[in-house]
């Protein structure tokens, strides 16, 4: 019985969201505003007890989980305050004099990201990607595909002007991402009407039950 | 405004209706379309089918939220299908939080339709924040990173894990993912620790995938509902994925007649308008 | 203490985790490790901040009777009730348990049917935009088609060369395309990254001394 | 499983390390392994099913790791066809090399390398190694030993990577230096950034707002910073001509960071007040219920000018396709390669992966920035060099012209 409501109210939801189809309306009004504030909270609950308790909390206040203290051996459970302070920072913003100490966490999160994004990168989009490129000319297939890649590369140059020879390279990569773009629509349409039957598939068979 | 302008410009709504249509009807009125199996379906096929029975598992990310269900969900069903018809022991774990009941709901589905036994050939390790740390870390140990499965069951008192150690011991880890994480597990247990990896991924990621399978780097991949047919296809055992192609038929030629449509009004409409300014001139 | 010291510890973090990625040794990669839980922790700390945004937004149009103050109550309503499962009801995470029957009955039927609107827009952008003007949207429009048909089984019926023209198109022309734009992409990312970490680029302190 | 490793990247620098020390223990070890094997099979006698042991055993410190590792190979037993006569190899280890011997792993029949991941470092380790029959019953090769798992401190095999981004880093703060002394750099036209201006007024004149949304990711994806930069530029404009402008955010970082741009916009071009704290707000981390809620936005404040920058995800269509059946101009930039054609097809203008990072420097024109594209281009025609260099070498060995091709390594996987 519960299964059934509940497969009703889902029904109900997902029949609310379509009607946008149409057109804006209370319906989908409601389901919207529903949705924002259940997967805020949702959200919330799931990165608290994934991160900020065995992280912060459990090792902190020397919590164990089974018989295993949590994310550090508790001599260095002192290590865990870092994150808990870098965390408590970001709230100075509710106080407009303090308010700059919040960019220390974020200098750190934004830096410790960025260079992450500097030497894996270098290694996994360029040079892996040249050397996977770096074909024989021995046939017509290789020879697109450099030819190709250069086009490409090309028309990301800036600093120069597209004239002469960049200015028809540059048009061989326009013409080779245009063919890339289509390619890639056309190859999405399959997985976007995936989701559309799956829904389908859900308000005829386990909601109504007539297949 | 003359008839092509007019179609030009028909109310979108008009294109919901008749795409809402093309899906619906082949539920109904299945067309059987045949399905051919294409490479990197078939080279996951056979590495699945190459591990040795009762033996070191096979591991299986899934990975996905439920927003990729419908395309996913199929694979893993197929994948397990597979494994637990060839005795392959299989343990499941999952990099998103969403992923968690999604991972067990289909595990349990196949385990159950199967007759396996918990422990003994299949095994849920549950979610782990931190999508690199754990792949790395399952690297050096696994069990560093799940000392215990989903269900508070310390790892080594599981039968199916005994001397499973690292990925050494891992013949074949499939990442199921609409996400980054199919890409994570290539480059943090693929590149550092040579594990081999396939894939199951979007139809719409699957050609950012190519390069991988160009360099070895996964073993073989599944793209999209149709990759989940295919592999349905294989294990002789046609379920979602093969009934859900027949949609997919209809509504690629719906929308390649809208293309055509479109374009035949909109070269008419020009023609129109030059005849026209030609008779003002 | 403002403006330095918060463009020094991006530094030292930036500097820190592009230079990890070369050096095996446990002491480094033990911290490299640590330090990415932090940042992870991090973010978990912002969520609650979020948080107070989205209910600081709704509660002043509670406040200032906006027309659709009801459905800002009802955001609110659902926020607090996912909340208060989650923390105050034990074994949140456990299948069954009212805040994953909220979240796979609500949230997850949602979300699905929102993501399945694509179908509806993938054909209405075709419609609209795939018309032969020049050679460029020609290319784009002729691609997509034959990639659309190659996919689906009713693709080969048609033609056996179809199948056959979709993949090369799709192993040629288009990997040549994102391997171009891959390798543009990683290097307008080093070089973000590097203006970041140098302190040339500190948009993200907001402003720009 | 060692023996795909060598497989699928066949291009690791250790291999013909390993390969070597294989060929060399194999003349030491010969006579060893044979009398071990002798000894073993005068043993097994009432076994009917003998298998040879493997010979060949070699063990080295895994080269580039952080300790605790030996790599150990072997070549296979002479039975061992892949028809099930053996079952598989179990690898032994010991501190001795005569006794002490404890299992530490096993591998399925036609595999020839274990990696041993728990050893102590700085400590002789010797292996052995067992052919298994189908009844499980051992076939012992010789002892291989002493070998010690070490630490290394630099990963060699991401040389190539360490020179590529000292070079970058190198011609990116030349470019920038030589910006600062005020040499003039040109740069194309970037169509969707110079229609910037029109999209800000002509949200002015209709008195709509301008909707900014910064992708679907965290500051974890390099683009959410790029989208960043743009914000604080769009920004600086909207302060500019009194327009309203609308920041949801699916990322509370990214709020938060966010709020200070847009503020600090506001306060430079003399009208802090006329920030408004809710304009820059958290929504939902979840993709589709932002969606929800941004699609909402759209129909209901119906904005003249619409910018998506930074990483997406599917949701880009939907977003664009609710953005144009309101009518707004929209520019989007994405280094998402797979959104890009839905922005192409339902957006004014698109912005094409690294013309998104180009984006803050072309519309601030600052000087530094702009240096920085420079020295951008320059790695650019360097790597053009190196592909064009890669596919000669390439086409020289496959023509057998040269034996073997030196551009690998520079290419190498680490």
């Amino acid at each position: 019985m519960a299964t059934i409501i509940w497969t009703t109210i889902g029904a109900i939801l997902t029949l609310s969201v379509y009607s946008f189809l149409y057109k804006d309306n209370p319906f989908y009004k409601f389901a919207e505003h529903l949705v924002v504030g259940i997967s805020a909270g949702y959200y919330l609950v799931i990165y608290y007890f994934n991160f900020i308790q065995p992280n912060v909390v459990a090792p902190v206040f020397l919590l164990r989980i089974g018989n295993e203290a949590i994310g550090l051996g508790s001599s260095m459970w002192w290590l865990a305050l870092i994150p808990g302070i870098l965390g408590l920072l970001l709230y100075t913003r509710f106080f407009p004099k303090f308010g700059w100490v919040g960019r220390w966490s974020l200098g750190i999160y934004v830096g410790g990201y960025a260079g992450l994004g500097l030497s894996p990168i270098m290694q996994a989009r360029v040079l892996n990607q040249i050397g996977a490129n770096a074909l024989p000319l021995t046939s017509i297939t290789n020879v697109f595909l450099i030819v190709g890649l250069l086009g490409t590369l090309t028309y990301f140059f800036f600093s120069m002007k597209h004239k002469g020879v960049l200015g028809v390279l540059a048009r061989v990569g326009i013409v080779f991402l245009m063919v890339g773009f289509g390619a890639s629509f056309g190859y999405t349409v399959m997985s976007r009407v995936s989701l559309l039957i799956g829904r389908v598939s859900f308000l005829l068979h386990d909601w109504l039950h007539l297949i | 405004m003359n008839i092509f302008e007019r179609f030009m410009n028909i109310d979108r709504r008009w294109i919901f209706l008749a795409i809402g249509i093309a899906v619906v009807i082949p539920f109904f009125f299945p067309l059987g379309l045949p399905i051919s199996v294409t490479e990197p379906v078939q080279n996951l096929y056979d590495a699945l089918d190459a591990i040795p029975p009762n033996g070191q598992p096979l591991l299986l990310a899934i990975d996905y939220a439920p927003a990729t269900l419908p395309e996913l969900e199929p694979m893993s069903l197929a994948l397990l299908r597979h494994a637990f018809r060839n005795d392959v022991n299989v343990a499941v774990l999952t990099l998103h939080p969403a992923g968690y009941g999604l991972a067990e709901r289909a595990l349990n589905k196949v385990a159950e339709e199967m007759g396996q036994v918990y422990g003994e050939d299949y095994c849920f390790l549950g979610f782990r924040p931190g999508i690199s740390a754990v792949i790395l870390g399952m690297g050096v140990n696994i069990v560093n990173v799940f000392p215990e499965d989903a269900y508070g069951t310390p790892l080594n008192d599981i039968p199916m894990m005994d001397g499973i150690r690292n990925y050494d011991d891992i013949p074949l880890l499939i990442s199921l993912a609409g996400w980054g994480a199919a890409e994570a597990w290539v480059l943090y247990a693929h590149q550092p620790y040579g594990q081999r990896v396939g894939a199951g991924v979007t139809a719409v990621m699957a050609t950012d995938f190519y390069p991988f399978l160009d360099t070895g780097q996964l073993i073989g991949l599944l793209g999209g509902m149709r990759g989940a047919a295919e592999y349905e296809e294989l294990i002789d055992h046609p379920d979602e994925g093969v009934r859900g192609m027949d949609s997919q038929s209809s509504v690629h030629i719906l929308i390649i007649a809208l293309i055509v449509l479109g374009n035949i009004a909109y070269f008419g409409a020009r023609r129109k308008r030059r005849q026209m300014e030609r008779e003002a001139a | 203490m403002r403006r330095q010291f918060p463009l020094a510890l991006c530094f030292i973090a930036g500097l820190f985790m592009a230079v990890q990625y070369f050096i095996p040794h446990p002491t480094v990669q033990d911290m490299y490790e640590r330090l990415l839980i932090w940042l992870q922790t991090l973010l978990a700390f912002a969520f609650l901040l979020g948080t107070v945004s989205l209910v600081r937004v709704h509660y002043h149009k509670i406040r200032h009777r906006a027309d659709d103050r009801g459905y800002s109550l009802v955001t609110l309503l659902a926020l607090c009730l996912m909340i208060g499962l989650g923390f105050f009801h034990s074994a949140h995470h456990a299948q069954g348990s009212p805040f994953d029957r909220m979240f796979q009955n609500v949230q997850v039927p949602i979300e699905a049917t929102m993501f399945s609107l694509l179908a509806f827009y993938v054909a209405s952008a075709a419609f609209r935009a795939f018309r032969a003007r020049t050679l460029e949207s020609t290319l784009l429009l002729v691609a997509a088609c034959i990639v659309m048909l190659g996919r689906v089984p009713i693709g080969d019926m048609i033609h056996s060369s179809i199948p056959v023209a979709t993949r090369w198109i799709l192993e040629v022309p288009n990997l040549a395309a994102k391997r171009g734009i891959m390798i543009g992409v990683g290097l307008g990312m080093m070089a973000t990254s590097l203006k970041i970490i140098l302190g040339i680029e500190r948009a993200w302190m907001g402003g720009g001394d | 499983m060692l023996g795909d490793r060598g497989q699928s990247g066949g291009i690791r620098p250790w291999t013909g390390f390993v390969a070597l020390s294989v060929a060399v223990a194999a003349l030491f070890l010969c006579p060893v392994a044979v009398s071990a094997q002798e000894e073993v099979e005068a043993v097994e006698q009432d076994t009917l099913l003998l298998v040879a042991a493997p010979t060949g055993l070699s063990a080295i410190d895994t080269p580039n790791d952080r300790g605790s590792s030996i790599n150990v190979t072997w070549e296979l037993s002479s039975d061992d066809n892949g028809d099930g006569i053996v079952a598989g190899y179990e690898v032994f280890r010991s501190a001795h090399p005569e006794t002490g011997f404890a299992f530490v792993g096993r591998v399925p029949f036609g595999v020839t390398e274990y990696r041993d991941s728990s050893v102590d470092n700085r400590a002789p380790t010797y292996y052995r190694v067992a052919a298994l029959g189908a009844d499980e019953s051992p076939f012992f090769s010789g002892t291989f030993g002493p070998v010690e798992a070490s630490i290394q401190w630099f990963n060699r095999s991401r040389l190539n990577a360490l020179v590529a981004v000292i070079i970058f880093v190198v011609s990116i703060l030349y470019f920038v230096n030589a910006a600062k002394s005020g040499k003039k750099l040109f740069i194309r036209r970037l169509a969707g950034l110079d229609e910037m201006d029109n999209a800000v007024g002509r949200a002015t004149e209709m008195g709509k707002p301008i909707l900014f949304i910064s992708g679907l990711s965290s500051v974890s994806d390099v683009a959410t910073i790029a989208a960043i930069n743009i914000l604080g530029e769009v920004a600086k404009k909207t302060a500019e001509y009194n327009t309203k402008l609308i920041v949801p955010c699916a990322d509370p970082i990214v709020m938060a960071v966010e709020q200070e741009v847009v503020k600090e916009a506001y306060a430079k071009a003399g009208r802090p007040d006329a920030y408004n704290e809710d304009d820059v707000f958290y929504l939902t981390r979840s993709q589709f219920a932002y969606v929800a809620g941004v699609n909402g936005i759209m129909v209901r404040q119906r904005p003249a000018t619409i910018l998506y920058m930074g990483m997406f995800y599917a949701e880009s269509l939907v977003l664009a396709e609710t953005g144009s059946s309101i009518g707004a101009i929209q520019i989007a930039g994405t280094d998402a390669v797979t959104q890009l054609p839905f922005f192409i097809t339902s957006c004014d203008y698109t912005l094409i992966g690294e013309e998104l990072y180009a984006a803050s420097a072309y519309l601030s024109r600052e000087p530094i920035l702009l240096g920085g594209l420079k020295g951008q281009d320059m790695f650019k025609l360097i790597t053009v060099v190196f592909l064009v260099v890669g596919v000669i070498a390439a086409t020289l060995t496959a023509t057998g012209v040269i034996e073997s091709n030196f551009m690998l390594a520079v290419f190498a996987t680490g």
